[in-house]
Formats: structure tokens, C-alpha cells, sequence
């Protein structure tokens, strides 16, 4: 296996309340649905609009992912919400190339280049992120989670 | 889900003054980028953003400021960015660029 | 095969251009979210907000059958946004029990009743309605488009 | 996403003043039901409904209304509905509750 790369570890018994999937072309113009859809989930479970915010722009992040290193033009991609009692977690899944999450380098803050800011954009904004690589380079899936009520 | 862009010359001040209405995201971001690199042809001067009205930024949207400013830089411009909403604000603080573009605020 | 009740015909050939599927669990509150990532797509596509408004009651209603008459309490449905040139197709799945579409009268308007104005409401809004039922009584694929800049 | 229910009993016209703000759909539609329900086992009398804020109805909310129009009209009483915005007046049109209801319109 290339890669199963956990930035925090999480824990394994979680009871899902509810699953909405959303499947997306691979095109910059339907990400907006992307953060649309999300944003009715997160304020019908009643996160507050600092962290709608957050929500948004880290699902953005990595749908953005998904669509410039995932998959070919004409396929789709995954988002599924989960909907736990205390927190949501969102999987975003492509088919494309994959990559080894330990080889990304943290951008270099006093540095700034035009890319490179995605991953860390969420790592910041979430409260728990994973990474992992399908077999065979084929795919990536990240999982992020935010918890209700703190802030 | 639009990016409207106003732009116009302050000639007192010697600046652009750019207004961004909307989302600067992977959509929108190509025409943003165009936009300004057309102005810069025409006159290389400091630019003002007014984000007022700037609902959402993303990496993308960043990254075309970074490389805005990138060039600017090299020509001794400044990049000055004004009213932003919070959310943006947040942005920008948790990826360094307060430190590296000029922010102002009105209250 | 039990039914396959076309109410209008539709030509067959038609280019789609994007496909953006949604899947939601069988519970009322989340409707919501089926008529908040319609609007996202059909404002996107350029339709007008009145168009809009019809589009989101049409596919609530459907979602509102697939989770009274349609599935079990802990099944999804699914719902389907084909992006075509100049009309918006929207499938509605679910794996519920099915129905004869023959069989259900048009509500009498001068005598209103609580119930049956659901399918009523759909074909009014839209352009173009087909019910399909599944073999085996299992499930209903509801298909209703509407074009754009008319009106 | 919710729907508010603001009740009020009018001494001079002998009517509940409802106004309603938000969604009455599939989701909220019981809420709706029990509580006008309740204001009607209170007190019997006319309902005026006002749809200022009444962003957006489906068929099962028209339903909830056609239901208690119905107790009402046991007991001579009437439902009056206000100030209802083009969507909601659009699905009383095409259902034919705009000549079951009395409907009036300020403007
Ligand atoms: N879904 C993905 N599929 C393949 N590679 C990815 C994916 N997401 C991120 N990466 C890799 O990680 C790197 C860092 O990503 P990110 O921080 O979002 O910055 P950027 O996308 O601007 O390079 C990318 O350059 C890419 O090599
Ligand atoms: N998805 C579905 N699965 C099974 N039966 C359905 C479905 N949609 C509609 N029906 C049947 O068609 C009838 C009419 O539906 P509708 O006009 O929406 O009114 P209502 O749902 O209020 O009865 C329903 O009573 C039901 O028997």
C-alpha cells in the first residue's frame, strides 16, 4: 500500500446519524454547489456562520484538489457528508493520480508562491484531517471533520 | 458565483482602484487574473482592492494575489487591500499574507 | 413490466453535458438541501428566478413522494441533475414500492382534499414528466425537465 | 430551512392574526398543524394569515391549510390569507386554492 498518511488519528466508533452524497463534474464551475450543498447541512445541524465559513472554503480546497490533480475532464468526484451526533465529516473522493501526503512540504508562510496553500488552508480550518491513497495510485480520498458547538 | 470587477484610475492618488464584488474562486479567478495584468499593461502603477464586497476567497483566488504582487514587486508597486469581510480577513491571516500585503480598514 | 407511463414524450437524443447527482436520506429535513443545490445548478445554467422557484417546488414534491410512498426509513434516494443545452433534466430515484401512475386520478380542484396534489403540482411546473416504474414493484424513477428562456 | 409562527388574538376584528416567516414544507408542516390546532381548540374564530415572510410553500403545506380550512368551515368560520409573495400566489393559482380561500392583497 503507497500510502495511508493520518495527520491526526481519529477515533474508529462513531455513530453516523444521517449520509448525503454529492457527485460532481470535474470542472471549476460546480464547486459553488459544492459549498451551497454544505452550507445547508452544516447550518440545518446548527454550526454557526464562523464556521460555515470554515467549512466552505476547506471542502473548496479540496474539491479544487480533486479537479486539478484528480481525475481525467470527463469523470466525476465524491462528496459524502456525514452527519454525526457532535461533529460533521466530509469525504472527498477522486479516481485521479493520488499522491504521498508525507512528501508535501508545509508552505514556507514568509515565502508565498502562487500555489501550495490548499492542504494547509484545510489542515487549519478543520478539526481532524486524514489523507489516503488508494492502491495503485488510483485516487485519493481526504476525510475531514469539524466538531459542533466549540469556538 | 460571479466575480464583477470595477476598475478605475485614481489620478490624484497615481493608483488603481479595483472593486471585487463577489467570489474570487477557481472559477472565477482566470478573469480576475487577466483583468489586472491587462491594467498593469496599460499603466504599472500601485493597486487599491476594495474587498467591501468580496464574499469569499479561496487558494486560487490568494495565489493571483500572491502573483500580483509577485510582479508589482519587481516594479517597486505596492498591493493595498481594503475592507475586508472577516471570513476573507481570517484567510489571510492564517496563510501569512497580512504580513505581506498592505491591509487597511476602515470603521 | 408493471408501468412505464410516459405523460409527455421526450426525443431521446440529447447531448447532456454534466451530470451532478445528489443522494439523500429518507427524512423530510433534508428536502431543504435537494432544493438549495437545485437552485445552485439552475441559476448557474442561467435560468430565471421564477423558473427557479417552479423548479425547486417540482423537486420537492418529488423528493417529498420518494420519502412518503417511496423507501424504507433507513434507505436513501437519489436524485439526478442532467445539465443538457438548453434544459434541465431531474431524476428522482427511489427503491420504494412503486406505483401504478395510471391509477392516480387528477385532484378535483373544486373539492380540495389534504393529500394528492403532489404529482398534480410537478406537471404543472414543468415542461416534460415521465414515471417510470421499476420491475418487481421495486421503486420509482420520476423524470421531469424544464427548458430554458422561455417563459 | 424553519418556520416561524407568530399568533396573536384581534378583540376588535374577532380573529387570530398569524403571521408566518420561513418554510412551511414537509419539514415543518406538523409544527404548523398542532399549533393552529391548538389556537383553534382555545378559541374558535376567523384566521388571518399574513405571508409577508412566507418565503416558499409545498403541497403538504397547502394541504395543512386546506385541512384546517376545513375544521374551520365546520363552524362557519373563515381563512384569510395576506400579503402572500408571487411563488406561494403562483400554487394557490394553479391548485385552485385561491377560490377556496379568501385571499387579499395590500399593496
Ligand atoms: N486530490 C489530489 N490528488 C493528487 N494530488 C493531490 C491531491 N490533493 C493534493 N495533491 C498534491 O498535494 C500538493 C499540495 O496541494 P495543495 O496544498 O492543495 O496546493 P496546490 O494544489 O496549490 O499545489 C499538490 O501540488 C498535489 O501534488
Ligand atoms: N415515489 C413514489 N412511490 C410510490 N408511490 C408514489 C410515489 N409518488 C407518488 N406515488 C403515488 O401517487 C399518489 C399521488 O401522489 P401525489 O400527487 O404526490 O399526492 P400525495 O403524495 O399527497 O398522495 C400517491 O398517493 C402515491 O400512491
Amino acid at each position: 500500500m503507497k500510502g495511508n498518511n493520518t495527520i491526526y488519528k481519529e477515533e474508529n466508533n462513531v455513530e453516523v446519524r444521517d449520509i448525503i452524497s454529492l457527485n460532481l463534474p470535474n470542472a471549476p464551475e460546480y464547486v459553488s454547489i459544492a459549498r451551497l450543498t454544505l452550507s445547508g447541512i452544516a447550518s440545518r445541524m446548527g454550526f454557526n456562520i464562523e464556521d460555515i465559513e470554515d467549512l466552505k472554503v476547506a471542502v473548496a480546497e479540496a474539491c479544487t484538489n480533486a479537479i486539478k490533480h484528480g481525475c481525467g475532464k470527463d469523470r466525476n468526484y465524491s462528496i459524502e457528508f456525514l452527519v454525526l451526533k457532535d461533529k460533521l465529516r466530509i469525504e472527498i473522493i477522486d479516481g485521479g493520480k493520488g499522491f504521498d501526503y508525507k512528501k508535501v512540504k508545509e508552505p514556507d508562510l514568509t515565502k508565498p508562491r502562487e500555489g501550495g496553500l490548499g492542504l494547509y488552508i484545510i489542515k487549519t480550518l478543520m478539526d481532524e484531517v486524514q489523507i489516503f491513497n488508494n492502491q495503485k495510485n488510483c485516487g485519493t480520498r481526504i476525510i475531514m471533520s469539524k466538531n459542533l458547538g466549540e469556538s | 458565483m460571479i466575480l464583477n470587477i470595477k476598475d478605475q484610475f485614481d489620478e490624484e492618488k497615481g493608483r488603481w482602484l479595483i472593486e471585487l464584488e463577489g467570489e474570487a474562486d477557481v472559477y472565477t479567478v482566470n478573469n480576475f487574473k487577466e483583468r489586472m495584468h491587462q491594467l498593469l499593461d496599460e499603466k504599472m502603477a500601485d493597486v487599491e482592492i476594495d474587498g467591501t464586497s468580496l464574499q469569499y476567497i479561496d487558494s486560487i483566488g490568494l495565489g493571483a494575489l500572491i502573483g500580483l504582487r509577485g510582479r508589482m514587486a519587481d516594479q517597486e508597486k505596492v498591493l493595498i487591500i481594503k475592507n475586508i469581510q472577516p471570513n476573507v480577513r481570517k484567510l489571510l491571516n492564517i496563510t501569512g499574507l497580512d504580513k505581506i500585503f498592505i491591509i487597511e480598514q476602515e470603521d
